[in-house]
């Protein structure tokens, strides 16, 4: 079980946030074309490593946070809000 | 016993009781850049605003702070939307007031074995030393969202109106081994009265 | 393609040990003597230098694909390459359930041809999968699911699927453990599958090697692909981590792992890695008759042959590779349970492990050429690509032989999402968290 | 006297006590304190059961959770409990055990003639027949295997019975799993170091090793005094970590006394869920079989687990043990005995000298050096065992009543390797052992091969000593490590697995795999150890192999030519122990288990004869009648339609969004315009998905400028608020506005019907409620029954027709005042049925069309679309495939015989053309105004062919009707009662 440090609420099992997905990619400008949407929606890294992720701390603050896990030992190594860039 | 425990645990009754708490609750959400400006219209008011995951009191009040940039306050009965009128005029342009006297219920628990009792069903760490009198926090228990405010006489819980019943009737079937009992009601200002200062 | 035009026994290589063929007469023979007469399943093949045909992944449609081009199109000069030792990825630890209920005209029609090809696999493959058509019972708890339901198995009718809808009491009488009312989300009827039901999973693997290794494809386990070779446009061969091996076609059936495959030619697939979990009891005598599945939450069941209650729910619903299984989703699967079966109260959970998924954004599979020439794809299984071991593996084939896609899985094509023709039978969207 | 029996007190049982109970219907007695097994075999009681392959007699083995063989069910007021463990199983006055997998009886059982089979039905038998016919697996083979396996027999009481249950959250600063010597002396100094600690012990008695030695009775006494003392310090025996699952968090099962029990009515079992920032993993190291024919013979058992049920409960397993063993630890059970005044038959020894065989021999016991056991005699209970030398070759036989034997300890690596931890082979103890990183704990004791309680208990003392430093304190007080009892010295063991001899040599005694299995496995190919656990089933059964695992290993090794450290062993997987469903489920279950979101008016609903229906969580009014069938349904209808009615939609999402670039944000949200809407009025919205798939639909209503109130549809309430925030949050984070839920702020009401505007007049003071004034898709401010609320004029039953918004405390008054004003046109309130009858026949949508598969394009609703700007899924609403002409889009459908019905999931066909279906009908409700059933379908290019005629198919229903497609809009296209 995950266990997430939210900036605002410390840290919270993972029952408490709804996971949105890879936060690597940016959604494109309005006008940026079908392939640019095509890729924004569809295409994944899908990395087996640290990956970027958005996590919505519904059950708390509701903020929505940028969260560096590793997939496969799930080890979190550094959590933001979406402003930030976790490198 | 930790100086958290024995401030708490003084003035509480053995077992656990629980007791409905009639307050109007108004949210203040500060727009963009103006959380400061907030307190200060807050403070002209009278109610200091808690710092993020406190609760402070000022004169038979409570303000809670669970999400950034967001007060819950717990006022005194008052007409229905009269409080959220009030806030929202002192607050035109700097913050959105908004009237939860319906949308939440509170609750007011205390008690020796209450510790017990929340951790049946709330995933928090709420060991007096890491939350002491003063911390408030929102989280899930029994599977519905509740924000749970530490105070020096108990704990106040909010949850959602419509799921209100659930939460009480599963205080109630939990807390029985305990001992529950149901308590007078209790109004803001006692919950206020022994409250910490700004950010606990 | 009729799955019963076989070709010709393929002749032995030579050194190729032969398991012999399995029988009851056989066993009763090798009991005579203790049991010594039998060799190896599968040839444990060393990789040679190339091949016209290079598989990666040992898991139930990389061997099966293998399999079907040599059994069904001549073509054994291939190899399946599997990082471990096969059969030990989600082919060997899923929840075994077969069937072919579904919405989309186009996924009946797939996912029947695979029930056909199970009805006939073991007699095929000479090795018994105990594939078990008990039935799968869907259980519907609001009027809005039973129309749902209603449609579906509407669908599989008129595709000639069978299909049965059952009252209340019926499913009662075929499964008494269930509680019609249990309390929150009561039981209103369900639907039932007859010929679904389960297969012995590690059997398929070893069944399908079994034949595919005799057919003459070569079974290369610990062999980790590292790399894919290309030249120019094409595809060339693999790296791996004993040797770099030629092919002219690549395919890829890595299933929870097919992102880290396509990511070496710097493919990026609609797909994302999530990890399924899955629970077994300690063994019963017989309880539970079908496949039940809890239409209020996500649980369900079955009995294996052994007795244990074999059941899971959601998948975790984040990124994870991982084979793990978490406490959360323990105490969800167990609470709705409880609450369908509240007989099953005092029933001990044994073990609990988890599977990488290959979450595809539509929920459907992905059979299919890729933008590099050569390397096929298939993946994009979801939790569902058990059942879809046998038709995946012969439409795959059929994709690699023939050089165009089997008609009963054109709809599987990568560039449906592009095109907006995607085949989500959920609804979800591409979200594959959410499915 | 033969055979075991008690004789003495023990540690744990109080012999004034007695306890009456029953095994296999006779009845017999034990004391308080006793587990079923020590009562069993004061008893005298040998054979408990068959095992489940071949359903040999089987015994008791050891005196712990990881027992193979004494599974046996128990038959309680609430039926029968299967499989439990005599060995944990604490005994009660009056329990009810009976043996199992055995038919007629323990003593005669015909499935033990699979037994003399055995030979034909070697590990994966099954594999390779019952091929042929086909049909016959599912009618002969499978039932007769299914009925063959599984152990014990569920007959639980079905319906209302349910088993209390509860989930507590736990936190630690350390969680100390095991409360051995090691367990006990970390938890100590890590509580003297002012950390908070949790000790957890599966036992009922803290201690582990340490109860079984005398000389160490103080030294826990005064350990365990301290840690009472400690208030940042809690032990919890009875409780078993069942699992590592990462970040800190495990999972343990409590198992509760009697009289917690009582207290917590009936619950019997509690979930931990334990939050520590480290671990340390105490837990022991585990006696393991050697394989060697009998070794499966009743009377058979662990070494330590004889001493176990000598010390804990007085029991001497035998009057006359021969040992066969490999270890000076073995031998604490023989000099035990001795003391106990039980002669021993004799030591079988595979070293050929060693510190304790010369005690030994010292107190006159034959040690039989380099010797093996090679065969047992006796069926139902040991008789005698023939010794033999280390080639297997006969030397003689001994007679004894049972045969204590010991392969070695292996530690308890399982919530090591959970978390990741490498196993090491160790040569000197012939066993894998862990090493844990230090970010997440430490293993001490004998579960790191620190054998001996001394050096256990120094091991815990570092083990602890490392971890408050790394957490930043240091241990004030001096160690306990000075007043240890001094181990005795030991040889090192030799290790042994396997006896070269001819037999059934069991290697799991719960599956009855045998050495025979493993070396077939290998033969086969199945030569990877995973692969063998799967062709032979070794340690799969319920004790997950916790003896024998190791064993299984090493034959497999042996038989590949490998050392066993290449082999290893098996993965390793929560649970520790089988955890009983209800323990994991908790509280949550059946009635509890979902929240129930009631109305504001659930009392009221209630009262009035609402029969509920769950939808998501919430519990809605379907219909004011307790008769089934639709002519309640259609009297509200009708109602309605020819005056007013009145429902309560209070379960809509609410989601009040403000702030300066509240309208740039909808814009963005929605696929049409908020920015242009007008304050004081309301329009209908859709949103996509980006996929360009439709998402959600509801009204948004501008009270100000920059303040709007959106409402959802109920079952994406949550939803739609996610997608709000993450969008706002996410994609743009510069725009100022606040989105806040008021879902269960405001009740809302809608008031439909020609004659809604006479009622809603009649409540809200001082409101022109005229075309001009307040016209179709008026919102705003009013006062309602003198509360101040809102009011919007929008319809979902396509009549005249208002919402009404209170604050949900005076929902009640609003409620009955509307109930009041309607009081002379006779207001009916309405249910969802009725609602949803309304709608249908208006072509309105729900989620019935919008499944998540429907665009905008095929519900009708593309000219919402705006055609300029962006907004989330404008660009992927525009690929090919979403224009096709053949996408499924929105019709009215009708029955051509006006007096059939329709059913929802009707497939649709062309009655000339392929059995191909063309689409399907969504929902269908008989109509009050049109004089038949009508439905909303989604059909093939469906617009094209309005007015043609189809076939309905339900072939599950064996139905099949003829229907006219129509325009989806059946009822008022022109949308002229609206604006009435
Ligand atoms: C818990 C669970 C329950 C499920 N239940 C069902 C069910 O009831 N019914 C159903 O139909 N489906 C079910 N599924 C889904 C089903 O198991 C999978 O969709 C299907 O098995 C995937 O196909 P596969 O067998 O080919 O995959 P796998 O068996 O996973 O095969 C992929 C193989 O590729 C190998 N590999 C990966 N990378 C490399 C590399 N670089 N080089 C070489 N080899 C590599 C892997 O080691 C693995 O052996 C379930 C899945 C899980 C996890
Ligand atoms: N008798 C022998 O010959 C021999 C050989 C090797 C080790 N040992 C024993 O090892 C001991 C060393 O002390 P130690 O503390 O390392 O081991 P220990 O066996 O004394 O203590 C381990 C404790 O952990 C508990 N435990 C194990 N898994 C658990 C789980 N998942 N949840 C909760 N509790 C769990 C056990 O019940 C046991 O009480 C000595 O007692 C020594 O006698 C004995
Ligand atoms: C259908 C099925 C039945 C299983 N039955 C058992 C069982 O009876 N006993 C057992 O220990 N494990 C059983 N398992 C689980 C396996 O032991 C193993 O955990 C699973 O295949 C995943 O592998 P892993 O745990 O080695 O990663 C079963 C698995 C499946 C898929
Ligand atoms: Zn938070």
């Amino acid at each position: 079980m995950l266990r997430i440090p939210c900036p605002w609420c410390g840290e919270r099992d993972e029952t408490e946030f709804r996971y949105r997905g890879d936060a690597s990619r940016e959604r494109p400008a309005g006008d940026a074309g079908l392939t640019a949407f095509t890729t924004y929606v569809y295409a994944r890294e899908n990395r087996c490593g640290w990956h970027l992720e958005w996590w919505l701390h519904v059950g708390g603050c509701r903020r929505l946070l940028k969260v560096l896990r590793h997939t496969l030992s799930h080890e979190i190594r550094a959590v933001g809000g979406p402003g930030d860039s976790l490198g | 016993m930790s100086a958290g425990e024995a401030l708490g645990a003084a003035s509480e009754a053995p077992g656990v009781e629980l007791a409905a708490c009639a307050v109007e609750i108004v949210e203040l959400a500060a727009f963009r850049a103006r959380a400061s400006e907030l307190s200060g219209i807050s403070r002209g008011l009278g109610l200091e605003l808690a710092a993020p995951g406190r609760a402070a009191a000022g004169s038979g009040q409570l303000s809670v702070c669970v999400r950034p940039g967001r007060w819950l306050l717990l006022l005194p009965p008052d007409s229905p939307g009269a409080q959220a009128a009030l806030w929202q005029r002192a607050c035109a342009g700097v913050a959105a007031a908004l009237d939860h006297s319906s949308g939440l219920v509170a609750l007011h628990l205390a008690g020796a074995e209450l510790r017990e009792v929340l951790s049946r069903g709330c995933r928090l760490d709420l060991d007096p030393e890491v939350f002491p009198p003063g911390r408030a926090a929102a989280t899930l228990m029994a599977q519905v969202g509740v924000i749970l405010a530490r105070l020096p006489a108990g704990f106040v819980l909010l949850t959602p109106a419509s799921t209100a019943r659930h939460v009480r009737e599963w205080l109630t079937a939990t807390g029985r081994p305990f001992g529950l009992t149901a308590g007078p009601d209790v109004t803001v200002a006692e919950l206020s009265v022994a409250a910490p200062a700004v950010g606990g | 393609m009729s799955p019963a035009a076989k070709s010709p026994p393929a002749p032995l290589e030579a050194g190729r040990a032969s398991s012999g063929r399995y029988s009851g007469w056989r066993l009763f023979l090798e009991g005579l003597t203790g049991q010594r007469g039998w060799s190896r399943a599968w040839a444990k093949a060393a990789p040679r230098p190339r091949y016209r045909v290079v598989i990666v992944g040992g898991g139930g449609h990389g061997l099966a694909t293998a399999y079907y081009l040599a059994a069904e199109y001549g073509i054994r000069d291939v190899a399946v390459l599997e990082r471990g030792p096969i059969g030990l990825g989600n082919v060997g630890r899923n929840t075994t359930i077969i069937r072919s209920n579904y919405f989309h005209p186009e996924n009946i029609r797939f996912y029947e041809f695979s029930l056909k090809l199970w009805e006939t696999l073991e007699q095929r493959l000479n090795f018994n999968a105990m594939v078990s058509q008990r039935g799968t019972l869907n259980l519907f708890h609001t009027e809005a699911q039973r129309d749902l339901f209603t449609r579906r198995a509407n669908m599989m009718r008129l595709h000639g699927v069978d299909a049965e809808a059952l009252s209340r009491e019926e499913v009662k009488e075929l499964v008494p453990l269930v509680d019609l009312n249990n309390g929150r989300y009561p039981v209103l009827g369900g639907f039932l599958q007859r010929r679904g039901g389960t297969v012995r999973h590690d059997a398929v693997a070893w069944g399908y090697a079994r034949a595919a290794s005799e057919a003459g494809a070569d079974i290369i386990e610990h062999c980790e692909v590292t790399g894919i070779r290309r030249e120019g446009a094409r595809v060339s061969g693999v790296e791996t981590t004993r040797g770099a091996i030629g092919a002219e076609i690549v395919c890829l059936a890595v299933a929870g792992h097919s992102s880290r495959l396509a990511a070496m030619v710097g493919l990026q697939l609609p797909i994302e890695s999530h990890v399924l979990q899955a629970f077994v009891s300690e063994p019963l005598k017989p309880v539970l008759d079908v496949v039940l599945t809890y239409g209020a939450g996500h649980f369900y069941v079955s009995q294996s042959d052994k007795g244990g209650l074999v059941f899971g729910g959601a998948i975790d619903g984040y990124n994870s590779y991982g084979q793990r299984g978490t406490l959360p989703m323990a105490e969800e699967v167990a609470a709705s349970a409880v609450t369908l079966l509240p007989g099953l109260a005092r029933v001990r959970v044994l073990r609990q492990w988890g599977g990488v998924m290959d979450m595809s954004m539509d929920g459907s599979p992905i059979i299919s050429k890729t933008p590099l020439e050569g390397l096929i794809l298939n993946g994009g299984w979801c939790y569902g690509g058990f059942k879809a071991i046998p038709a995946g593996g012969l439409t795959t084939a059929h994709l690699i032989a023939r050089d165009e896609p089997h008609p009963f899985a054109s709809h599987l094509d990568l560039r449906r999402f592009a095109a907006g023709r995607t085949v989500d039978e959920r609804g979800t969207g591409p979200f594959p968290y959410a499915h | 006297m033969r055979g075991p029996g008690r004789i003495a007190p023990g540690l744990l049982t109080d012999a004034t006590r007695p306890v009456g109970f029953r095994f296999d219907g006779r009845r017999m007695s034990g004391v308080a304190g006793d587990t079923l097994a020590s009562a069993l075999l004061a008893n005298g009681v040998r054979v408990v059961g068959r095992s489940f392959k071949y359903h040999r007699p089987r015994g008791i083995v050891t005196a712990g959770p990881e027992e193979p063989c004494a599974l046996i069910d128990v038959i309680g007021p609430d039926g029968r409990e299967p499989n439990r463990l005599a060995t944990t199983l604490a005994l009660h006055q009056d329990l009810a055990a009976e043996s199992q997998n055995r038919w007629p009886s323990l003593e005669y059982d015909v499935g033990s003639l699979s037994d003399l089979f055995a030979r034909f039905l070697p590990a994966g038998f099954y594999y390779k027949t019952f091929m042929a016919p086909g049909w016959a697996w599912e009618r002969v083979y499978e039932p007769l295997i299914r009925r063959a396996a599984g152990l014990g027999k569920l007959e639980a009481i079905v319906g209302d019975h349910a088993d209390p249950a509860e989930t507590l959250h736990e936190h630690a600063d350390v969680l100390v799993v095991g409360a051995g010597a090691a367990g006990l002396a970390a938890a100590h100094r890590l509580g003297a170091s002012g950390l908070r600690v949790l000790l957890a012990e599966q036992d009922v008695a803290l201690g582990g090793g340490s109860l079984l030695d005398g000389r160490w009775d103080s030294w826990r006494a005064k350990v365990c005094a301290a840690l009472r003392a400690f208030h940042h310090v809690r032990c919890l025996p009875r409780t078993t970590v069942l699992g590592a699952y990462g970040h800190g968090v495990f999972g343990a099962l409590e198992t509760l006394s009697p009289e917690e029990s009582a207290r917590f009515g009936g619950l019997r079992e509690r979930l931990r869920i334990v939050r520590a920032r480290r671990v340390v993993l105490a837990t022991g190291a585990l006696e393991r079989l050697i394989a060697f024919p009998g070794n499966d013979t009743p009377g058979v058992m662990l070494a330590g687990a004889a001493l176990k049920f000598l010390r804990h409960y007085g029991v001497a397993v035998g009057q006359r043990p021969a040992f066969f063993v490999n270890s000076d630890e073995a031998y604490e059970t023989l000099f035990a005995l001795l003391e106990a005044g039980i002669a021993c038959a004799g030591v079988i020894e595979v070293r050929e000298k060693s510190l304790a065989a010369e005690r030994a021999h010292a107190l006159g016991v034959e040690v039989h050096a380099a010797s093996l056991v090679a065969a047992v005699s006796g069926r139902r209970g040991v008789r005698a065992v023939r010794i033999a030398d280390l080639g297997g070759r006969h030397r003689r036989w001994l007679q004894a009543d049972c045969l204590l034997i010991s392969g070695g300890y292996s530690p308890v690596t399982s919530l090591a390797s959970q978390l990741g931890a490498a196993l090491n082979w160790r040569e000197a103890i012939a066993a894998f052992a862990p090493d844990l990183a230090p970010a997440i704990g430490q293993v001490a004791g004998s579960a790191r091969g620190v054998f001996g309680l001394a050096a256990a208990a120094r091991d815990g003392e570092r083990a602890a000593g490392a971890i408050a430093a790394e957490l930043g304190r240091s241990p004030s007080g001096a160690g306990l490590a000075a007043e240890l009892p001094p181990d005795t010295e030991a040889t090192v063991m030799a290790a042994l697995w396997e006896v070269p001899a001819r037999g059934k040599a069991f290697v799991d005694l719960q599956n009855d795999v045998t050495s025979a299995d493993v070396r077939l496995a290998a033969r086969e190919g199945y030569e990877h150890v995973e692969h063998m656990k799967r062709f032979t089933t070794h340690g799969m059964g319920t004790d997950q192999g916790r003896i024998g695992a190791l064993v299984g290993s090493a034959v497999l090794a042996q038989a590949r030519g490998v050392p066993l450290a290449e082999v290893g062993l098996t993965k390793a997987r929560p649970f520790l122990e089988p955890v009983p469903f209800a323990a994991l489920a908790g509280a949550e279950v059946r009635e509890h288990y979902k929240p129930k979101r009631r109305l504001p008016l659930h009392e009221w609903h209630e009262s009035a004869g609402a029969r509920f229906v769950p939808t998501g969580l919430w519990l809605r009014p379907l219909v004011y009648s307790p008769q089934p069938g639709w002519d309640a349904v259609l009297a509200e209808a009708r109602a309605v339609r020819r005056s007013v009615g009145i429902t309560d939609v209070s379960t809509l999402g609410k989601i009040d969004v403000q702030g300066p670039d509240a309208a740039r944000f909808l814009d963005l949200i929605y696929a049409n315009t908020f920015s242009t809407l007008k304050v004081g009025r309301a329009r209908y919205g859709i949103m996509l998905r980006e996929d360009g798939m439709l998402f959600d639909d509801g009204t948004t209503s501008r009270l100000a400028a920059e303040h709007f109130v959106v409402t959802t549809t109920t079952a994406n309430a949550a939803a739609v608020l996610e997608h709000m925030e993450f969008h706002l949050q996410a994609v743009c984070p510069d725009l100022d506005v606040l989105l806040t839920d008021v879902g269960d702020q405001w009740a809302q009401f809608a008031v439909a019907g020609p004659r809604s505007r006479e009622v809603v007049a009649g409540v809200c003071e001082g409101v022109d409620l005229s075309n001009e004034s307040f016209p179709f898709m008026a919102a705003g401010h009013a006062v309602i029954a003198g509360i101040p609320g809102r009011l919007f004029r929008i319809s979902f039953s396509g009549e005249l027709a208002y919402e009404v918004a209170v604050p949900a405390r005076s929902a009640l008054a609003a409620w009955s005042a509307l109930l009041e004003a309607g009081r002379p046109c006779d207001i009916t309130p309405y249910g969802l049925d009725a609602l949803n009858t309304l709608r249908i026949e208006k072509g309105h949508v729900t989620s019935a069309e919008l499944n998540g598969n429907t665009s905008a394009g095929d519900l009708g609703l593309e000219r919402l679309l705006k055609p300029h700007g962006d907004f989330i899924g404008r660009a992927l609403s525009q690929r090919p495939g979403l224009a096709a002409p053949d996408r499924l889009q929105l019709v009215g459908v009708r029955p051509v015989d006006r007096t059939l019905p329709l059913r929802n999931g009707l497939q649709l066909l062309d009655p000339e053309g392929r059995a191909a279906s063309l689409g399907y009908v969504t929902s269908a409700t008989p109509s009050v105004e049109l004089g038949s059933w009508v439905g909303l379908a989604l059909v093939a290019g469906g617009r094209r062919r309005i007015g043609r005629r189809l076939t309905a198919l339900s072939p599950v229903h064996g139905e099949s009707t003829e229907i006219e497609i129509t325009s989806s809009h059946m009822l008022d296209p022109e949308n002229l009662r609206v604006r009435g």
